[in-house]
């Protein structure tokens, strides 16, 4: 590659704690890579595996899965249940060959935007020292 | 017989072998050894607080990548090189250092995979101080002695670790086990003036002097050191009058132990002094 | 009336789809009355020359089942497509990649060394492993091209409909022919022969509190016959799929399998499956969470047992 | 979903240069334009100002649109301001979407270029998103037109008045025997140095009196369920064992108790029996038994203060007394639950704790009170001598990320300057040393105050910190430093009084996870908006007053406690008030009525019809988080506004670009 790869990372951010986070990020002027798009959600619970895995299909490098920490939920425990879910994803995104650098799920809180930057820098380089993902054209391989 | 692996470090090789010595045989007379490591160097004697400072940080780190090739833990008696080696290790646990540049250069990978040790941590929290207890076969009854903990063993305290930096209770602890008794007074966790000694002397003669003093005025008869260049500060520049008998604790601890003053290389004169200034027969 | 002209074919199949339309028993007998059966090779003796000669658009319902696992299989659908009017996707392989589409879980390559060398059985000093061309003193041998990734019917060519089942169940193969065959035809794309409700619409085992404790597989277990398969921690696919089979795996006390492949309105079938389970393990901390997870074997081989090729995924980074 | 599509348009704020500074406003504007169904695109210099939000809504109308697009500050900022702008346009509010290029845009990322672009990907998902969105009308629910205050301090004592004043009924809950707080601890208050119970002891009657407010002591709260407007609060209240109305606080039960414990009011510098008035002037006026110090209830082991009572008393004591459960339902609560000091012990270097004559500023406090333990007058607790030579320590563990307290607790510039004053008063031939960092004075009043006592002979502020406070042969030495000489200094000292810190009180980080509301990195109430919205929680219906959301003095409690009162009040003051509409939904043609849905949701708002089998929603009761939607396994359940076609169309439009 000439031009150095940049990911394309979709962030899922539950609207109370994390995407307040991200919010106090910009307000604190901390700086992160842009390869992160954030999608506001009520609650990280909203997150069914399918968005992850459609989202991986459709070409993005990596996924951020945060909500609030275990206990702060603003639903009570929202939170656990994407745990649940995420616990058994992580399982099958293994046998599909996926690392799980691509696939995270981090709990920030709406006071921790340093944090919620260096999560995101963190993030940034392991999926672009991973590579573009690519999956488009994997399905289409067929010889 | 139980074995640590053990970093002697070069003071411990030239002015302090008393230390080196004394250490092992009270080790052996608890029944295990001091295994000291494979091509140990210089531990770099101070640690760089600077973090991109790659050469500064390569001796310890090579010393620890070794270390760990034959032990999860190393064992330490001077207060500096345990201070270097510790922060060391905890810096490359908690990656605030650039760890692979450094494991890069010294072509020797070292990851954090050892825990250092002060030999006093070793007696306090692998043999236990109960241990200890029993294996006293002469009780120093009641010799007034104060430890001098000086700051490179304390401090920084969340790297150290080793005991409370403003009220340690490590040395005490011991020294009450073997029939002592220890001497609280405001100086002992004072800075020595370290390295001052060496281009202005004044300055670190007059620590000193604070120090020894507010030892003296608790009412110290003789002071216990884990660190050569205390010893050393603590010694020269102050005339016999206002002096006091400095000795390593690994010393104090043999005596109380048994263990013949030759393998101590207590000297005479030393043995001599400390009968004057206690003027009863504690040793 | 003129009758309307029929075609069945199998690809990448086990053949229980063809063995699924004898269940019409002696209604086949009068399907022929009202319809004629013009391509059938696993039947008759049809020749893909037969198929070749017709005219485009000659058959009117061409049912194809199986896969599409290498270039013959592709050839004939392609084939069929365009001498056929209405082409219907038959059976699980055909709309969702079946049993076959598992093996999008590894490769050509792993495939071909396990099958001819590794298995103990195999006797192959030499190593050999099919070529699509050899040379032989006859002359050069040919033989279809054997692909990477399974796909399924509609990831080929275009088709109409779609029927599910591992097979499809009889009574449903008799409605969807007579649908067809008289109409009036659904709108294209449809999923037909089976219902747009999961499985526990229908299912007759009693529910009671919704969580998971604890994974339990079918060989460790006789499961209690009234209850939901769920609640005693065994991985039932019903609640993610397609109803309409009858339910005959949880007749047979055992668990659904998921053959009637996704819902509607569900993009991924076992994503869909995968959340639901997970959402109600009994767990509340992280460890805890970990063991039952743990407990799911091979969670690919569970929820996509029948509709990997049809999954977001579609086959494992290979 | 609309069938024909939307006219989108969409607005780019350059908020002065806080967006245009780092994104190319005019690319943005241009790459929108192309986007399918945008039929308008402009940029404004302030789009929440008035002349912004005009062309907004003009627009709407000269241009026909459909639906709008803001790319402007976060949504957390100006949504709602843009959905009235769009509402009063008359359009849906559902028709507006906020792209976020500020706080996760030009603020964040250097690279001109691709702030730019990922601005871009921004207002794309907002197109995507609002040409999805179905016009939704909000959910009116009713409100239950009482207050919840937690904390009997002045914050609470305060906001409770207000509200009971308007004439709405509030309960009040207090974990002690008494209301009245840190402030009925304290001597003086500066900078007017008026008597702290004088002008505290009128409002606690007051409020204890009051016929709209409930007092619950000896209280906490033990369960929240519900809703902005429409809370249900169990309180569990611990038994007083001692009958009010009855009792006359004669004190004969006290007499006879044998169990001593330290006196908290006193900060343990006196003892107090297990059954007591917590001070003179604490509401209600009668005796408490703590059942946690009492000899035994259960079985009763003693029961002399009964028999004292019955005999000499009111007989109003009763020890086979319950503990209680109260259902309250209310619609607004307001959290005052206060702050704790530090713990001193933790700041070894001071070495509190080894010797009696090292106090934290509130025990001093007790000493300089009339009511404490020296009724006012100044000896060292060690051996009750008139200190001469007293040293205060201010920033004393705090403003120091190594202890965990990085922040200013803003008080003890002022209480120390006050102390000292105080100490000086009373023994005039005594020296207060004062150790500071920097005088932080800010207040009415303050400056002045703090000049005067610096001026005042017989105290000496010195600039810097304290390295150790030690022992040398029973004298205390304090060993600073004064950086305005440049000398390291030696104090003998009788006394030493540590200024540390406020923390937030214990126990209310138990009961921030009750009210669902989010606490700052120190466990402090987090606010809605630092600027804006100072006296809400972010959770919708809790409101902040005092110490409990950061460290303040007792002006700004009091005035933050009435803020949040007409707050709560503002919420009371209409019958109804209106929810969200973005809610799940059922489609009932596509749900088997599996029931996996039903016990994820935490406000049990999905049932199963016994008619239809499937599941139902109460849209009253349902939050929108959507984690039903995400474990809905036949994909019958949705969440209005914010499909999975949504989040998916947002999800492309983020990697297709």
């Amino acid at each position: 590659m000439t031009t150095e790869f940049e990911p394309k990372i979709v962030g899922f951010l539950c609207r109370w704690c994390s995407y307040a986070g991200a919010d106090l990020a910009g307000t604190n002027r901390l700086k992160y890579p842009s390869n992160i798009s954030s999608i506001r959600v009520n609650c990280s619970g909203r997150i069914d595996p399918t968005l992850v895995m459609k989202a991986l299909a459709l070409g993005a490098d990596g996924v951020l899965i945060a909500g609030c920490h275990p206990g702060d939920c603003h639903y009570t425990n929202g939170n656990i249940k994407t745990l649940r879910r995420f616990k058994l994803l992580q399982k099958m995104l293994d046998q599909f060959g996926i690392e799980r650098e691509r696939v995270r799920l981090e709990w920030i809180s709406a006071a921790e935007g340093d944090r919620y930057a260096q999560v995101v820098r963190n993030m940034t380089e392991q999926v672009r020292s991973l590579g573009p993902l690519n999956w488009q054209r994997k399905m289409e391989v067929t010889a | 017989m139980q074995s640590y692996l053990y970093f002697p470090g070069c003071t411990l090789r030239a002015t302090a072998r008393d230390f080196d010595a004394s250490a092992k045989a009270t080790a052996h007379a608890l029944g295990c050894e001091l295994k000291e490591m494979e091509g140990w160097l210089c531990c770099g004697a101070v640690f760089s607080n600077v973090n991109d400072n790659i050469m500064t940080k390569a001796g310890p780190n090579r010393i620890l990548s070794r270390a760990q090739r034959e032990s999860s833990t190393l064992t330490t008696l001077c207060a500096g090189c345990y201070n270097v080696l510790k922060r060391t290790a905890f810096h490359a646990t908690h990656t605030l250092t650039p760890q692979q540049a450094i494991n890069t250069f010294n072509e020797e990978q070292f990851t954090g995979g050892v825990e250092v040790l002060h030999f006093l941590e070793v007696l306090r929290d692998r043999i236990g101080f109960d241990a200890v207890e029993k294996a006293v076969k002469a009780p120093l009854n009641g010799l007034q002695v104060g430890a001098y903990y000086g700051c490179l063993l304390l401090r920084p305290s969340d790297e150290m670790s080793l005991d409370d930096p403003n009220r340690p209770s490590i040395m005490e602890d011991l020294l009450a086990r073997l029939g002592c008794t220890p001497i609280d007074y405001p100086a002992r966790t004072q800075c020595c003036g370290s390295y001052l000694s060496v281009n202005s002397a004044e300055p670190s003669e007059a620590l000193a002097r604070d120090i020894v003093q507010s030892a003296r005025k608790s009412g110290a008869k003789v002071l216990a050191v884990s660190c050569p260049l205390c010893k050393y500060n603590l010694e020269i520049g102050l005339n016999t009058a206002d002096s006091i008998p400095i000795i390593y604790f690994t010393q104090r601890l043999g005596r109380a132990l048994g263990v013949d003053p030759q393998q101590l290389q207590l000297g005479e004169d030393q043995l001599q002094r400390i009968r004057e200034a206690q003027k009863i027969e504690a040793m | 009336m003129t009758k309307q002209k029929l075609a069945f074919n199998w690809a990448s199949s086990c053949g229980g789809c063809e063995i699924a339309i004898f269940e019409l028993g002696t209604g086949l007998v009068e399907l022929t009355n009202k319809a004629e059966i013009v391509f059938w090779p696993a039947i008759m003796d049809y020749k893909y020359q037969d198929l070749e000669a017709m005219p485009d658009g000659n058959i009117d319902v061409a049912f194809m089942n199986g896969a599409i696992q290498n270039s013959e299989n592709e050839h004939i659908a392609k084939l069929l497509r365009a001498k056929s009017k209405i082409l219907v996707a038959f059976g699980a392989c055909a709309y969702t990649g079946g049993i076959p589409a598992l093996a999008n879980t590894t490769s050509r390559d792993e495939i071909f060394a396990n099958s001819y060398k590794e298995t103990p059985t195999t006797v192959n000093p030499e190593k050999i492993i099919p070529e699509t061309k050899v040379q032989a003193k006859e002359g050069e041998l040919t033989i279809p091209e054997f692909y990477n990734t399974v796909k399924t019917l509609d990831q080929v060519v275009d088709v109409d409909y779609y029927v599910p089942g591992c097979p499809p169940v009889g009574e449903q193969v008799s409605k969807v022919i007579t649908q067809l065959t008289e109409g009036p035809l659904p709108p294209k794309g449809s999923v037909i022969g089976a219902s747009d409700r999961s499985l526990c619409y229908d299912c007759k085992r009693v529910r009671d509190e919704r969580k998971i404790g604890k994974i339990v597989r079918t060989y460790q277990t006789i499961p209690d016959p009234q209850k939901c398969m769920l609640e005693q921690g065994i991985i039932c696919m019903g609640p993610a799929t397609r109803g309409g089979c009858g339910s005959p795996c949880l007749d047979a006390n055992m668990p659904c399998r998921g053959c009637y492949g996704p819902l509607p309105k569900a993009i991924d079938q076992g994503a869909k499956m995968l959340s639901a389970l997970s959402s109600i393990f009994d767990a509340q901390t992280e460890d805890d969470i970990q063991k039952i997870a743990d407990g799911v074997a091979d969670p690919i081989g569970t929820f996509y047992r029948f509709s990997m090729g049809r999954s977001l995924m579609r086959r494992t980074k290979r | 979903m609309s069938s024909t599509p939307k006219r989108v348009g969409v607005f780019v704020c350059h908020c002065g240069l806080n967006i245009a500074g780092t994104v190319n406003v005019d690319e943005v504007v241009d790459r929108a334009k192309k986007q399918k169904g945008v039929v308008f695109a402009i940029d404004h210099k302030y789009l929440c100002s008035e002349p912004g939000q005009t062309l907004v809504r003009d627009s709407i109308k000269q241009q026909h649109l459909d639906a709008v697009v803001v790319a402007a500050c976060s949504p957390a900022m100006h949504e709602s301001t843009f959905k009235n702008v769009v509402q009063s346009a008359g359009l849906n509010r559902y028709n507006c979407e906020i792209a976020n290029i500020r706080e996760q845009g030009s603020w964040v990322h250097e690279d001109h270029e691709r702030a730019t672009k990922k601005s871009h990907i921004a207002v794309r998902q907002a197109i995507e998103k609002v040409n999805l969105n179905e016009a939704l009308q909000p959910i009116m629910v009713p409100v239950t037109r009482r207050v919840l205050v937690v904390g009997g301090g002045i914050a609470g004592i305060r906001a409770a008045l207000d509200v009971a004043n308007a004439g709405y009924e509030v309960y009040l809950v207090e974990k002690s025997g008494t209301i009245g707080g840190r402030m009925a601890q304290l001597s003086e208050t500066f900078p007017t140095l008026d008597c702290s119970t004088c002008i505290l002891g009128p409002l606690m009657v007051e409020a204890y009196r009051h016929p709209n407010i409930k007092l619950f002591r000896l209280s906490k709260v033990e369960d929240v369920k519900g809703y902005i407007g429409n809370f249900k609060v169990t309180i569990s209240q611990e038994p007083a064992y001692v009958d009010v109305a009855k009792c006359n606080a004669c004190g004969e039960c006290a007499k006879v108790c044998p169990a001593e414990v330290p006196n908290e009011f006193d900060m343990g510098l006196t003892w107090r029996k297990a059954i007591y008035t917590p001070f003179a002037q604490a509401v209600p006026p009668a005796y408490v038994l703590d059942s946690k110090n009492c000899l035994g209830l259960l079985p009763q082991a003693c029961g002399e203060c009964k028999k004292a009572c019955d005999k000499f008393g009111t007989s109003c004591i009763n020890l086979d007394a319950w503990p209680q459960k109260h259902e309250l339902e209310v619609g607004a609560i307001i959290a005052a639950t206060g702050y704790e000091l530090y713990d001193a012990t933790k700041l070894t270097e001071y070495g509190y704790g080894t010797n009696p004559d090292i106090m934290t500023s509130l025990e001093f406090e007790r000493m300089l009170s009339a009511s404490g333990p020296t009724s006012g007058e100044i000896r060292c607790p060690s051996d009750g001598r008139v200190p001469k030579e007293v040293v205060f320590i201010q920033c004393a563990g705090q403003r120091e990320p190594e202890t965990g307290l990085p922040y200013c607790s803003k008080i003890c510039c002022m209480y120390t300057a006050r102390h000292a004053m105080m100490f000086h008063h009373k023994v005039p031939d005594g020296q207060a040393f004062i150790f500071y960092m920097d005088i932080r004075a800010g207040g009415k009043g303050y400056e002045e105050f703090v000049k005067r006592c610096q001026e005042e002979k017989g105290l000496l502020y010195l600039r810097g910190r304290v390295a150790k406070v030690y022992d040398e042969n029973g004298k205390l030495i304090v060993r600073g430093v004064d950086t305005l000489s440049g000398k390291t200094v030696e104090i003998k000292a009788d006394i030493v009084v540590l200024a540390v810190g406020m923390i937030p009180s214990a126990d209310s980080h138990e009961l921030a996870s009750k009210l669902k509301a989010s606490l700052d990195m120190y466990g402090f109430f987090a606010e809605a908006h630092p600027k804006l919205r100072p006296l809400e929680s972010p959770t919708a219906g809790i409101y902040l007053a005092g110490a409990g959301h950061a460290p303040k003095d007792i002006p700004d409690t009091v005035a933050q406690a009435s803020g949040a009162a007409s707050k709560a009040l503002d919420l009371l003051s209409s019958p109804t008030l209106e929810r969200e509409p973005t809610v799940a939904k059922v489609t009932g043609e596509l749900c088997s009525g599996c029931g996996i849905c039903i016990p994820l949701c935490p406000y049990t708002a999905l049932s199963l019809s016994p008619i239809t089998k499937v599941a139902e929603v109460s849209a009253a009761l349902c939050e929108g988080c959507g984690t039903c939607i995400a474990s809905c396994p036949s994909g019958a359940l949705t969440l209005r506004n914010l499909t999975d076609e949504q989040i998916l169309a947002m999800v492309e439009a983020i990697v297709a670009s």
